[in-house]
């Protein structure tokens, strides 16, 4: 086991937690497969997000980030099923709705005014065969329907210049763009409507660094501006680290920890969380030892009983290997801190955590 | 630097692809993509050297030319000190004995039809011979995949012998990547992405796998990445691609936390940086306007190919294509800045980490 | 999971290679199994099912089903050999296509496109009518030479991206001889296509065979089941109500090539996954009342298993 | 415009190889026109005729291949076709027009319908996967497979001989004379109508199969789930996105597939007793009518690699990847 | 429907159309009566414009011919020279008169152009003499004077201008016949009727001849009724087409003097054997044949001579009147151990020891040839010889096997003619003999016996009928007792018609002539047409 010694001291968390929640995701269980032995992916998940945060959601490949963000939004492809769970959505009207039992009518209304979603393969995510007007128009269109089409390419036009593309790039295919540019143009599309989240599935993974970087910050100052709530998706920890408010740490199907981003990177408290943070090494300071995590990511379609980290954790109990543990408050009852580790719930005593997780 | 003759070194390496798909007999290529233009590299026993830069900047594709898998369309590549002529299948063989790759995606690098044994024994057999001058067989070809399999942490090697690649997780794929190329004992290992596919917690392993192997068995690593920090973790010396053409190299330290070129001084800026909240480093460089997209390589403009991009760029930058300078011993950068021209542009000297270091550090 | 065993899973697979293995019986055993000579003459001339004939006789009064029986053989065989040879055409035109590149690459597939252009049941009819004895066999070669094209267009499109693929650098970058790289790295890729490649083959060659014998190009001695056509048509057996002649036959076809599409259906569902996993659960899904969609996820809120 | 360029260059030396395996392949083999003239009248024609036939087909002279090759090169180049030995001195030309219209109308139309109805069936296939619809599958695999001469065999002696609704041969009312009149139209299409229906019935089910599979194999592409994701109607999403693009890889095997199309036709033309080339080019091979076969081979293969051209063209308006990119 | 009865249109005239069906395929426009397969002659409609010199009634061969377009034909004593009496006061469609110089000028053709010569008269002089033609010729035509009749007539004043009468498509055509060309389609073409015919006015007022593309599509025209008339081998015709409408549909197949043989090779085993000639001869039952092969359609061959009987009825010899086939194994068998042959358990053995095996071979897709093959193989059997049915291709049987001998066995058909000698001369006229392996064009069978020769080649010289009677029983002798091919069955011609609109046919009852559409005796058909009453 390893220990760094980045920081002793929290930094301020840079937002206190807001009261309003936008998004609500209350149990959600989701299977693959339709036969008699699908897998549970994720087992009764619950996250918040609230009003103009940026959710960080991390974990290593795999593990069910894409799986959630589809399911919130009910996008998932067969053989996905969602089995159990609601999403209680807040329109900008207002109004609470549980996306999940909304008919399919409502649940198209909803979708794009209220809740955008940029995915993964956002490379693959325009349609190779329509000019990125059409595309950008037709969304606006099927939601305005009054909105003439001179109006909607307006629109259109303005959104590409809000993501710094030149509005003559409206009459290219998608194949003409370059990687970076059909990135911004899935997110200006995301925005048409100014929707109250913009969930985001590893939106730069394909892009490189300088690209990266760009893409986000333009995100983050149009949230600003917009003022919409982001859920953003990546299994960079350190990106994270730096452009979440929170940051909900996911592992096997399950959240295993959710913080202020500050406090996840200078104190985690799940092993996991600790393991991820000391698995890349940091670019600047001093050089520290970096152990891993060892062992492999479980197969979720036949999971062990008990913490699904268990058998990669340094500071396995008993208990761990038997009881699955429960995302809940750490025994010190850290503000706005959950956690689901034996280690942390089941009210041991400080002396017997070890170090890291101690901080 | 080089205390001793590089294993492996080139120069002035340059590839040109046709562009625009196949090429019509009898005519010269209409255009190409300048690759990979006039780069300089040494690899030194039990030394990594990293080659970072952005996607497209050329890195693969000096692996690949250093692995002779393609050919060279110009400059010279020495294994000890002699230039390195691969016609014909016995050379070429003879050479990857020598100089083994290990490519980016080790989910695409193995063969998904073969089970493990069919994938090593095959690399045993091509490179190594029986103590009595034959191929490699029996009892002798079953050690040494043992041996194999062990030195790349897969044991007990019974276990992963018989296995097929799908049934093995990413990490241990990427270790039966390395085990093959370790099959021919060789002194250089170029090492294409090995973990950008993987998992942030396996990639470690993989890291100091290799790490090991450099410092175990004493051969040179090229690590190419486009993780600058990982760069500095792993490797002895840094390059930086940009274009095709080399930016700045120099030992990773240094170059990650002062680096020269003010394209690395934006990669080191854009790269994600936990310990930098306020995002300093970034904003002091991207207020200078640096955003854009890499140039095109198909007939590349004369000057700097940085120079579109560059805040501190002038006539000259655009004008003429700069040399790689040594600024300091160990440490050269390719910009006019650091030259002693009158006309030279002014880049001061910026410096991303060393000054917050305090914030971060303990 | 062992892909066998999942090829074998899929009920439309299972229900096609049972199909195929009922006619291939037939075609080894045939003439043990008729229960008359084919060519045996009898004095019940064109009589309908009957216990003595289950199938009928026709205006000689020769067992249909024996005919039927015997003629399985000759279908079969050829759909075999054509589907043999063109799929070896087809691999050596398409791997080598896709794996040489350059000019060589070039000049093989517009050799395989221009086959594809080229109609091929008139230039099959135009050569097989041509032939001094245009047998069975001699059918199937000229089925075979001119219809790998597609096989080996779709095989150099595989080959291509194979080539370029890590492990086939990856084996090139050790060392490896390019006969070795094409056999032992890329061809085991290429079985799934091989096989559907050769599926299709069979079933066109099958096609092609029983038209040729159909229009009396091929000679009509040869038990298959287009002879029987071609005498029930000749011999008006439709204008004489004789639908025991015309349509065993014709359905015998279309069933073999149904279970060929179906064979065909299984590989393309282990090449493409995409296709595999609902079609498994159709029934259990309907039971449960879910209705799979892309786009809207399925909420069933029921008893966790 | 290079790939344009690129695939006219193709069809260019894909009709060179055309003409010249059509010239060879009749010429390499045994048999001549001659004696399967006088097989085909059976002793009506006197055998000490013989001569005098072969004095009159210019067969008794001996010119070398190569000659030949030459000679019918000039000829193609002029738009000559030679004389047919069957319809004897009727040009080949003569014949090849009056036949080609009807098989290119009678096919175009059954294959564009059974396309169209195909890939819409097939696009709702795969939209609906997993549900009742898959039943249908079975089903088009056994039509898929039926031989096309069966089916037209067995939809005459249905509804031409024993319901009587459709005449049972011939592409218009014997009694008439072809004009551009309503009455005429109407018989074409009366008459052309089963035919049709079975290129139509035995041809749907491939392109069925072939738009399903593409259909489940785009309805999982991102852009499919973003167009869901932005809320658009079921049927903009359906139509515009998947099927807009599943229909790609269908345009392509159109094209390749009408080469089949046109073999299916030369059956039908016999089943059906239409004029068309199929038929011709058929009864040319059994006369070993040279010049004929020649002819209409030629024009079937032009046909179809003009059929192609246009699919081409058709595929690069309907996926403008293909017009920047090179291949 | 249109399939079903649509045939049957009033035209302006008041009657009805008469559809000819024809299963030649697709036409070309093509109106020559000279070019082979020329649309005219393929769906027949040559023969209702062009009209032959005299009319023939070949359903009775042996009949005289009645004058047609020629008053009368006289030949000399060795019918080396014809002298022709045109009839007067035939007008051409166009209005010219038709002159002695037409028939002239026609028969001239064909002298001029070799390729128009397809009866292969040896023409020598032809010269017009006032108000006749005389002809002159290199040989005795005594055999061929119907060739010579059956010559259809064109006006000069429209073919002298034409540069190439073989190959000119003749776009107008011009005939002396009772109708005239009104439109043509590549499905059809449409005759309407002089009103200025010589003969007076047909009582059909139009015919349409439709093409089918085969036999098939043709029987489904028939048994509909889309066509009235047409001929084509109908299998199980009583069920298939006469069934439909017992009352209106007839079929008549007319004999001539033409059969079906099967050409043994006489020169390679078993059939250099005259002894196992003779025992397949007796063992075949020309009954079943023609029941089962034909559908009952030829009438079985009766008399020992193969002579087709009634056609043949005057030409039989006293020696064999009466003398019928029969199937007698018993007798075979003794015939056959008394030439040495002996019997290994069922297997028939040569006097050499040998096992006796043979191969039948007709064209592949032949239909009734190759069932009687079958049959014919089982019939040996009962020999205990041992044969096999080997369809061949159509093209190398008619190019290599036929007429190079290579076969051991099989069926051919023999030219028809007004006397016996074409039928017995295409089997047995040492005249053709060539060695095996040299194409022949008759006598495939290479038989050789110099008493059959000499008295084919007097008959055919013959200036007198007792000669003529005298070589004929010399040839049945030899065709009898040396059993040079096996007859199997008479070639009638057959034709189908439908007696719904119209009566007057061709029939058993009245065979007046043959009934087929396509031939020279369509003109004399259609003028004995009448309508039917109701
Ligand atoms: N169609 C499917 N059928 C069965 N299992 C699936 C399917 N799609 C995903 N899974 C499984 O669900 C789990 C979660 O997948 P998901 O894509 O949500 O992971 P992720 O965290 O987004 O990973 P990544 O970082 O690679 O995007 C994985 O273990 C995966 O194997
Ligand atoms: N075979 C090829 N033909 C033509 N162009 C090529 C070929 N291979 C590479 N290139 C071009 O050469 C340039 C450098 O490619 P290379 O793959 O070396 O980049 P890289 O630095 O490895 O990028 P990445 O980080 O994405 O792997 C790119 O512009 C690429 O498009
Ligand atoms: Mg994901
Ligand atoms: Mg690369
Ligand atoms: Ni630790």
């Amino acid at each position: 086991m390893s220990q760094t010694d980045t920081s002793t001291q929290a930094g301020t968390p840079t937002a206190a937690v807001p009261a309003e929640p936008v998004l609500e995701i209350r149990d959600l269980s989701v299977d693959y497969g339709f036969g008699d032995d699908p897998t549970h992916v994720l087992r009764e998940v619950s996250l918040t997000l609230h009003r103009g945060e940026v959710l960080g959601l991390a974990g290593e490949s795999g593990c069910g980030k894409s799986t959630l963000a589809y399911a919130a939004t009910r996008l998932l492809s067969p053989p996905g099923l969602i089995t159990g769970g609601e999403v209680w959505l807040t329109g900008r009207d207002g109004k609470r709705a549980d996306l999940l039992s909304l008919s399919d009518a409502e649940l198209r209304a909803a979708r794009w005014r209220d809740i955008a979603i940029v995915f993964q393969g956002a490379m693959s995510s325009l349609n190779p065969v329509f000019r990125v007007e059409r595309q950008l128009v037709d969304g606006i269109l099927a939601h305005r329907p009054g909105m003439r089409r001179a109006e909607a390419t307006e629109r259109a036009a303005e959104l590409l210049r809000l993501v710094g593309i030149s509005a003559d790039r409206l009459r290219s295919y998608p194949h003409q763009l370059s990687g970076g540019m059909r990135q911004r143009v899935m997110i200006a599309m995301a925005l048409a409507l100014e929707p109250q989240v913009l969930i985001m599935d590893e939106p730069t993974t394909a892009l490189d660094v300088v690209m990266q970087r760009q893409i986000l910050e333009q995100v983050m100052e149009l949230r600003e501006r917009l003022g919409f709530s982001v859920v953003l998706i990546t299994h960079d920890v350190s990106l994270l680290v730096e452009v979440a408010d929170r940051i909900a740490v996911m592992y096997a199907g399950e959240i295993v920890e959710t913080a202020v981003a500050r406090d996840v990177y200078t104190k985690p408290r799940h092993p996991y969380s600790a393991g991820l943070l000391g698995s890349f090494p940091p670019l600047h300071g001093p050089r520290r030892e970096l152990t891993g995590i060892p062992g492999s990511p479980p197969d979720l379609s036949k999971r062990p009983p008990g913490c699904p980290f268990a058998p990669r954790c340094a500071h396995a109990m008993d208990v761990c290997r038997t009881e699955l543990p429960v995302l809940g408050r750490t025994a010190q009852a850290e503000e706005g801190r959950l956690v689901a580790c034996h280690l942390h719930t089941s009210g041991l005593v400080d002396g017997v955590l070890p170090g890291l997780l101690a901080r | 630097m080089s205390q001793s003759t590089p294993v492996l070194a080139a120069h002035g390496l340059t590839k040109h692809f046709r562009a625009g798909g196949r090429r019509i007999a009898g005519r010269p290529p209409a255009r190409a993509i300048h690759a990979v233009d006039g780069v300089d590299l040494e690899l030194h026993r039990g030394q990594v050297l990293a080659v970072v830069g952005e996607s497209g900047s050329g890195k693969s594709t000096v692996a690949r030319l250093l692995a002779g898998l393609i050919p060279i369309t110009d400059g010279r590549v020495l294994l000890d000190g002699a230039e390195v002529r691969v016609r014909g299948r016995r050379a070429f063989r003879a050479y990857v004995r020598r100089v083994q790759m290990i490519f980016q995606d080790p989910f695409a690098s193995i063969n998904p039809v073969h089970p493990v044994r069919h994938t090593l024994t095959r690399a045993l057999r091509l490179h190594r011979r029986q103590s009595t001058g034959g191929t490699l067989r029996g009892a002798e070809l079953e050690e040494a995949l043992t041996e194999l399999l062990e030195r790349v942490h897969l044991t007990p090697a019974e276990r992963y012998v018989d296995k097929y690649p799908h049934e093995l997780s990413g990490g241990q794929r990427q270790r039966i990547a390395i085990a093959r190329a370790l099959a021919a004992d060789p002194e250089v290992l170029l090492a294409d992405e090995p973990v950008s596919m993987l998992d942030v917690s396996i990639r470690l392993g993989i890291l100091n796998l290799l790490a090991d192997l450099r410092d175990r068995l004493g051969i040179a690593v090229l690590y190419i990445t486009h993780d600058i920090a990982s760069a500095r973790y792993f490797a002895d010396r840094t390059t930086v691609l940009y274009a095709g053409q080399v930016m700045e190299t120099g030992d990773s330290e240094s170059v990650t936390q002062e680096p020269l070129h003010p394209y690395t001084r934006l990669l080191v800026a854009s790269a994600p940086d936990p310990d930098d909240l306020a995002g300093a480093g970034a904003a002091a460089v991207r207020d200078q306007g640096t955003g854009g997209e890499p140039p095109s390589l198909v007939d590349p403009p004369p000057g700097c190919r940085f120079a579109p991009r560059c805040p501190y760029a002038r006539d000259l930058c655009r004008r003429e294509t700069p040399e790689l300078i040594e600024v300091t011993p160990g440490r050269s950068a390719a910009c006019w800045g650091y030259s002693d021209r009158e006309d030279r542009p002014e880049v001061g000297r910026v410096s991303t980490g060393s000054t917050r270091g305090g914030e971060a550090g303990a | 999971m062992n892909n066998q065993l999942m090829f074998l899973r899929n009920g439309k697979v299972t229900a096609g290679l049972v199909i195929l293995g009922f006619f291939t019986l037939l075609a080894l055993l045939g003439p043990w199994v008729a229960p008359y000579d084919p060519n045996q003459v009898s004095d019940a001339l064109l009589s309908p099912p009957s216990a003595a004939h289950w199938l009928g006789t026709d205006h000689t009064g020769r067992d249909i089903l024996s005919q039927l029986v015997v003629g399985t053989r000759g279908v079969l065989v050829v759909g075999l050999v054509a589907g043999v040879s063109a799929t070896v055409v087809g691999v050596l035109v398409g791997v080598t296509a896709g794996f040489v590149g350059g000019v060589g690459d070039e000049s093989l597939s517009a050799l395989s496109n221009m086959f594809l252009v080229i109609p091929q049941l008139p230039l099959i009819i135009l050569i097989a009518a041509q032939l001094p004895s245009a047998g069975g066999l001699t059918v199937a070669l000229v089925i075979g030479a001119t219809g790998w094209a597609w096989g080996a267009r779709v095989l150099r499109a595989q080959t291509l991206s194979l080539r370029k693929r890590d492990f086939v650098e990856a084996a090139r970058a050790n060392g490896e001889r390019t006969w070795r790289l094409v056999l032992v790295e890329v061809m085991p890729n290429l079985t799934a296509v091989i096989a559907s490649g050769f599926v299709g083959t069979v079933t066109f060659a099958v096609l092609s065979q029983v038209t040729l014998s159909f229009i009396g190009i091929t000679p009509v001695s040869e038990w298959n089941w287009g002879t029987i056509l071609f005498w029930a048509q000749n011999n008006l057996a439709l204008q004489r109500g004789a639908w025991w002649w015309f349509v065993p036959a014709g359905a015998c076809i279309a069933l073999l090539g149904m279970a060929l599409t179906l064979v065909n259906f299984g590989i393309d569902e282990i090449v493409n996954p995409r296709l595999r996993s609902t079609g498994l659960h159709a029934r259990s899904l309907r039971r449960r009342g879910i209705r799979p969609r892309v786009g809207f996820t399925p909420v069933v809120r029921e008893a966790r298993s | 415009m290079r790939f344009l360029l690129r695939r006219v260059v193709f069809y260019a030396l894909t009709a060179w190889a055309a003409i010249t395996i059509n010239f060879f392949i009749p010429r390499m083999l045994p048999g001549d026109p001659v004696t399967a003239l006088l097989g085909r009248m059976q002793g009506r024609i006197d055998s000490r005729a013989e001569n005098s036939l072969r004095v009159l087909f210019g067969l008794d002279q001996d010119t070398s291949l190569w000659q030949q090759y030459v000679d019918y090169w000039g000829l193609l180049l002029r738009g000559d076709l030679g004389l047919s030995f069957t319809h004897f001195p009727t040009p080949v030309a003569d014949i090849v027009s009056q036949s080609l219209p009807w098989t290119v109308g009678l096919v175009g139309v059954a294959t564009v319908i059974a396309f169209v109805i195909g890939s819409l069936i097939g696009t709702f296939l795969g939209w609906r996967r997993g549900t009742w619809a898959d039943g249908l599958l079975p089903a088009a695999t056994f039509f898929q497979a039926v031989p096309y001469f069966w089916l037209g065999l067995i939809t005459i002696a249905v509804f031409s001989v024993n319901l009587g609704w459709f005449p049972s041969s011939g592409s218009y009312d014997r009694g008439m004379v072809p004009a551009f009149t309503g009455e005429f139209i109407g018989s074409v299409v009366y008459y052309g109508f089963l035919p049709a229906l079975t290129v139509v019935l035995s041809s749907v089910a491939g392109w069925v199969l072939g738009m399903r599979n593409m259909m489940v194999t785009v309805s999982s592409e991102d852009y499919v789930t973003v167009a869901h994701a932005k809320g658009l109607p079921e049927r903009q999403v359906m139509f515009g996105y998947a099927a807009r693009n599943a229909v790609l890889p269908q345009v392509s095997s159109f094209a390749l597939s009408l080469g089949f199309v046109v073999g299916g036709t030369l059956i039908m033309e016999m089943v059906f007793s239409y004029q068309g080339i199929g038929y011709t080019l058929f009864q040319a091979v059994s006369t070993h009518d040279y010049p004929l076969m020649q002819g209409c081979f030629l024009v079937i293969t032009l046909s179809v690699l003009v059929a192609n051209m246009v699919a081409d063209l058709a595929y690069a308006l309907l996926d403008p990847r293909t017009r920047t990119e090179d291949r | 429907g249109g399939g079903g009865g649509g045939g049957t249109t009033e035209t302006e005239g008041g009657g009805e159309t008469l559809t000819v069906g024809m299963p030649n395929g697709v036409q070309t426009e093509n109106h020559s009566p000279f070019a082979t397969g020329s649309s005219a002659l393929s769906l027949g409609y040559a023969f209702v414009i062009y009209e032959p010199l005299m009319m023939r009634n070949q359903a009775r061969p042996s009949e005289e011919p009645s004058p047609w377009l020629a008053e009368s034909v006289e030949w000399n004593e060795d019918f080396t020279e014809a002298v022709i009496t045109p009839r007067e006061g035939v007008t051409w469609s166009d209005g010219e008169e038709f002159t002695a110089d037409d028939v002239a000028f026609s028969i001239q053709l064909r002298k001029d152009f070799e390729a128009l010569n397809t009866g292969a008269l040896p023409y020598d002089t032809i010269e017009t003499d006032g108000g006749t033609v005389t002809v002159t010729f290199t040989a005795g035509q005594f055999v061929n004077q119907a060739k010579l009749y059956d010559l259809v007539m064109v006006p000069e004043h429209v073919w002298a201008d034409i540069e190439d009468p073989t190959t000119d498509t003749n776009p107008d055509p011009v005939g002396t016949g009772p109708y005239t060309l009104k439109s043509w389609t590549p499905q059809a073409a449409t005759v309407v009727a002089r009103d200025d015919y010589w003969g007076g006015e047909p009582a059909v007022p139009e015919i349409r001849y439709s093409s089918y593309n085969d036999n098939n599509a043709l029987t489904t025209a028939l048994t509909t009724g889309e066509a009235q008339w047409g001929w084509t081998f109908i299998a199980d015709f009583e069920n298939v087409y006469i069934a439909q409408d017992p009352e209106h549909y007839h079929q008549y197949a007319a004999g001539g003097l033409g059969i079906d043989v099967l050409y043994l090779n006489n020169e390679t085993k078993p059939f250099d054997d005259k002894a196992f000639r003779q025992a397949l001869n007796m063992v075949i039952d020309r009954q079943e044949l023609v029941d089962v092969a034909t559908s009952g359609v030829n009438p079985a061959l009766t008399s020992v001579t193969g002579l087709p009987l009634p056609a043949g009825e005057e030409f039989l010899a006293e020696e064999y009147a009466g003398e019928e086939f029969e199937v007698d194994v018993e007798g075979a068998r003794a015939l056959l151990e008394d030439a040495g042959y002996t019997w290994e358990g069922e297997k028939l053995v040569d006097p050499d020891g040998e096992e006796v095996t043979f191969e039948l071979v007709n064209p592949a897709g032949w239909n009734d040839y190759l069932t009687a093959l079958d049959l014919i193989k089982n019939s040996a059997a009962e020999l205990g010889a041992t044969a096999e049915v080997n369809p061949v291709n159509q093209d190398g049987w008619f190019a290599d096997i036929i007429p190079g001998g290579d076969f051991q066995a099989t069926l051919h058909w023999t030219d028809g003619g007004a006397t016996p000698w074409d039928m017995y001369s295409d089997i047995m006229d040492g005249a053709h003999y060539k060695k095996l392996g040299e194409p022949a064009t008759w006598n495939f069978g290479r038989f050789q016996n110099e008493d059959a020769t000499r008295a084919l080649a007097d008959y055919a010289a013959a200036a007198d009928d007792a000669t003529r009677t005298e070589s004929l029983a010399t040839i049945q002798e030899v065709f009898v007792e040396e059993v040079p091919g096996i007859a199997i069955w008479t070639r009638p011609a057959t034709a189908q018609y439908s007696t719904q609109n119209y009566v007057g046919w061709p029939s058993e009852e009245d065979p007046y002539n043959q009934p087929q559409p396509t031939g020279v005796q369509a003109a004399q058909i259609l003028m004995n047409l009448e309508p039917a009453d109701g």
